[in-house]
């Protein structure tokens, strides 16, 4: 179970039309990029994490979704902080200082897409794409691969569990030989789940293309306009201070 | 009939032989069985019952006259004869439910406004309305089940071919899917259905067809087929217990011959409770 | 490696998917002539699609401890070959993104050029050459894969060295400083990767 | 007592109750029915029991003592307690039968010569010994269910975990499963498994425990338990059939106190066959 797409589908924010979650949390990503890390991102990370309190998600929820990515984010800042010349390696100068600006742009932006993604299903997010002009075929090819990741998910976990209940999890070596059968039986899987699925749809009158009804939305514009304002603000705020 | 196969005859690539002169008919309105063991070719009938594949030999005819096997032909067949498999995962792709659902309608060139009648409409008959916006990859499995049945009865069949209806079905979840499917049949939809389970086709379908080694070795209706020891033996397949205690209670003279005889678990275990004692 | 969402320059990232996007544009569009003539190619390369992402969430024993996954890079190009690998490693990395937190939109063209296209075409390269020298399949097979890996992870310190120039020694020294850190837990997982690769692809062939 | 769960918790990560102070205790040398409903969690509790999953709150027993779960408990806990999922597919990795069976005996360090054996021997308790060579993507459902036991049976543990064991199997497939499964519990092998069939629990349980939202309702010998009807109530159970009919023959007379009641379908016909019309 993925944890973002189960809490998409039960957030508040579910049903809002796509245009304002997008224009909102693409507003903040764009934002963390390009104002000043501070007070910029921090003003970012802020709205984003308060927009996801009152999408519904508790504050331990976001953090633990946050964890992660910061995890990286620390390794990967961590560099700025040492210096290396001719001498050795040293403590750069600045680098504390550099390594907490990138640390807050990137935490702002990463806060900001996550915002997205926990109170948008990915069905919406590709019909968004798909009206930005991304091919049929390959939206249609998105969704099904959407729909196939559970399926796989699932049997890959039980064929986990078969292995670690065979002791295959024992020691480095049986990991990888069992990762490895892993993944040469989940293949065969995978393409037999689709040769399946084409004859279940060839029995509902598959013509070649995947076409289904959306739920419509209507934008409302007023609401568009106060998250333009709200953006606009914060970026004035930020470049004033 | 609404349905039926003359001398079908189908070999898988290995050379396996699934169907071997296969003869088959299915009455308008009614609730046909396709009763036999596993592994014996009763999905890969159902698949030539709608033209998903095609026959080595034989034909099979709708409403008396022979399909082809050419686009519009397969269109107008796949129109009138839906096709349920037995795992719901091979038929759902969308990411929602009611996405999934229109999938059939629109094929059917129906308008959006119409599809989306037609989809709020199988969602009704199967019950499940309420899962209109869930995501299909979170539903149970049951669910799961009745949103691939929703999905061929929005294209309003006639004839709906469902492969092991109660596979992985507790018996709650058998009896809400058979309630369902009922209402489908007041409606007048004929329903076909493989299984090989002889206390569910006992339960629930008024005409049995006895698969056997790749053909059908005999059909008729479900009591008289059922209680034929020797068809049954020769089959492998046992009596099923309702029916046994049924005609039994008739031989005691318990049950009248015009009283039905029970169907389900509930009937057959009130009329147990019926029998009495010796000298009582 | 994957470079998460924000870390790069808004400059670096826009350039980065310049770079990108036309290669998976090009590969996009050769796939969509073959799904008008194949539909039923959605499904496979969807499946195809599943598979990856699912093999990328599969840990994997490191030896600085903390469990990683493989790139799955080295497998698809052998087996689907490189060009295919990028788009479907593209739809991999937007769901990665998207769903796993894992990496990020602005950064999607620089992953998309490190584990889309590099890894899979070294991969692909040094699998081919290593075969035609003679190598036995089982070695081409984790050279392919190993240094398919290892060519992901220099690519990826490359853009981050050329983002974060050392104040001192420049391009070169960040280069040295991003290259050891991840070594750290990236060469050991390269091996790794090698390896299963070897055993998917040797047990895909006794199938 | 073998094995034992007390007051065993777990939540999924959506948060959903799966488990909630769950105890169960699984007598040695017997077999063990989980019944209950579809969904309700009795696969999670199996994986609980072989430490797969390691509860929320609770803790499992082995021979009395809890175990733990770093490396060398989990180990030595795995070798003793089996599992075998419901679905054989995702339990076969290798090429051939005979390699597949193999996985676990080699995991148990054990030499080559001495796998070998286990392998034999496996495969000769499944009476499969036939298939050794067969790859395994070209069994039959049965047959592979079959492999997918003599996995976990090549390890030797004395208790078995099988997630719905007669799932997807027609009556003849479940008749020779449960005919294997039988002669390794004549060896000692303690057997638990999960149904939402009432018949098979009463057909081959020695002892029921009723798994009801997320917790063991009540546990006791298939008999008293599946005879009680305001258990079974609760649960949204109904009696099995054949004990049923065993029951009212006893009160008829039929059946003296002392002789045993009929678990099965054929047992249960031919007592059928004995109910006499008043006055004969």
């Amino acid at each position: 179970m993925i944890e973002a797409d189960r809490l998409a589908h039960a957030s508040r924010w579910r049903r809002l039309p796509l245009a304002e979650k997008a224009l909102l949390c693409l507003g903040l990503l764009i934002l963390a990029m390009a104002l000043p890390p501070w007070p910029g991102a921090v003003l970012v990370l802020l709205v984003a994490s308060a927009g996801a309190v009152i999408s519904g998600l508790t504050l331990p929820t976001w953090l633990r979704l946050l964890a992660p990515p910061c995890f990286f984010i620390l390794t990967g800042a961590a560099t700025l902080l040492v210096q290396v010349s001719a001498d050795g390696i040293g403590l750069a100068a600045d680098g504390g200082i550099q390594a907490g600006l990138l640390l807050s742009r990137a935490l702002a932006a990463v806060a900001a897409l996550l915002l997205l993604t926990v109170t948008t299903p990915m069905a919406e997010l590709v019909q968004g794409l798909r009206r930005l002009g991304l091919p049929v075929e390959l939206a249609e090819v998105t969704m099904t691969t959407y729909r196939f990741i559970f399926i796989l998910q699932d049997t890959a976990s039980a064929m986990h569990a078969s292995q670690m209940a065979r002791l295959g999890g024992d020691g480095w070596r049986r990991r990888i030989r069992s990762a490895g059968l892993l993944a040469a039986a989940l293949l065969p899987r995978a393409l037999d789940q689709a040769r399946r699925l084409e004859m279940g749809l060839l029995a509902r009158g598959f013509d070649g293309s995947l076409r289904t009804l959306m739920p419509a939305q209507r934008v409302r514009p007023w609401r568009l306009a106060v998250i333009a304002g709200g953006l606009a603000l914060m970026a004035g705020l930020s470049l004033w201070i | 009939m609404i349905l039926e196969a003359r001398r079908l005859g189908h070999c898988y690539v290995g050379g396996v032989e699934a169907l071997r002169d296969l003869d088959l008919a299915v009455p308008r309105g009614q609730r046909l069985a396709i009763l036999g063991p596993n592994g014996a070719g009763k999905t890969t009938l159902l698949l030539h019952l709608n033209g998903t594949l095609r026959p080595k030999s034989g034909q099979v005819l709708l409403d008396g006259r022979a399909v082809g096997y050419d686009r519009a032909s397969l269109n107008s067949w796949r129109r009138r004869v839906g096709l349920v498999l037995q795992e719901p995962d091979d038929q759902l792709f969308a990411a929602t439910v009611f996405e999934d659902v229109s999938f059939g309608p629109l094929n059917l060139g129906l308008s959006e406004a119409e599809a989306r009648l037609r989809v709020e409409e199988a969602l009704e008959a199967l019950r499940i309305t309420a899962l209109a916006e869930r995501p299909t990859h979170m539903l149970s499995f049951g669910q799961k089940k009745r949103v691939a049945i929703a999905g061929a009865v929005a294209m309003r069949p006639e004839v709906l071919l469902l492969d092991e209806p109660s596979a992985g079905l507790d018996s709650m979840g058998t009896a809400h899917l058979l309630a369902a499917l009922d209402q489908l049949r007041q409606a007048g939809t004929t329903l076909v259905f493989t299984t090989h389970d002889v206390d569910l086709a006992w339960s629930w379908a008024d005409q049995v067809a006895l698969f056997h080694q790749g053909g059908v070795a005999c059909q008729g209706s479900a009591e008289s087929l059922l209680s034929d020891r020797a068809a049954l033996a020769a089959a492998h397949l046992k009596m099923p217990m309702a029916l046994a205690l049924g005609l039994k209670a008739r031989q005691l003279g318990l049950l009248a011959a015009d009283q039905s005889l029970p169907r389900g678990r509930s009937e057959s275990l009130a009329l147990l409770d019926r029998l009495t004692p010796p000298g009582q | 490696m994957h470079i998460m969402e924000g870390f790069l320059p808004a400059g670096h990232a826009l350039a980065w998917s310049a770079v990108s996007a036309p290669l998976v544009v090009v590969g996009a569009m050769r796939l969509r002539k073959i799904l008008r003539d194949r539909p039923e190619a959605r499904l496979t390369l969807a499946a195809a699609g599943a598979f990856a992402f699912v093999l990328s969430a599969l840990k994997l024993p490191s030896v600085t401890g903390s469990c990683s996954h493989p790139t799955g890079t080295g497998l698809g190009a052998m087996a689907v070959g490189p060009a295919a690998t990028s788009v479907i490693g593209t739809i991999v990395l937007l769901f990665q993104a998207l769903l796993l937190a894992h990496g990020g939109l602005t950064t999607l063209g620089a992953n998309v050029f490190s584990m889309a296209i590099a890894g899979p075409w070294i991969a692909f390269g040094v699998w081919k050459l290593a075969g035609k020298l003679g190598a036995p399949m089982g070695l081409a097979i984790f050279l392919g894969a190993t240094l398919g890996d290892l060519g992901t992870y220099v690519v990826t310190s490359f853009q981050l060295a050329l983002a974060f120039p050392d104040a001192v020694s420049g391009f070169g020294g960040a280069f040295a400083k991003f290259a050891t850190i991840f070594a750290i837990t990236q060469i050991p997982l390269a091996i790794a990767e090698g390896l299963l690769t070897v055993v998917v692809m040797n047990a895909l062939a006794g199938r």
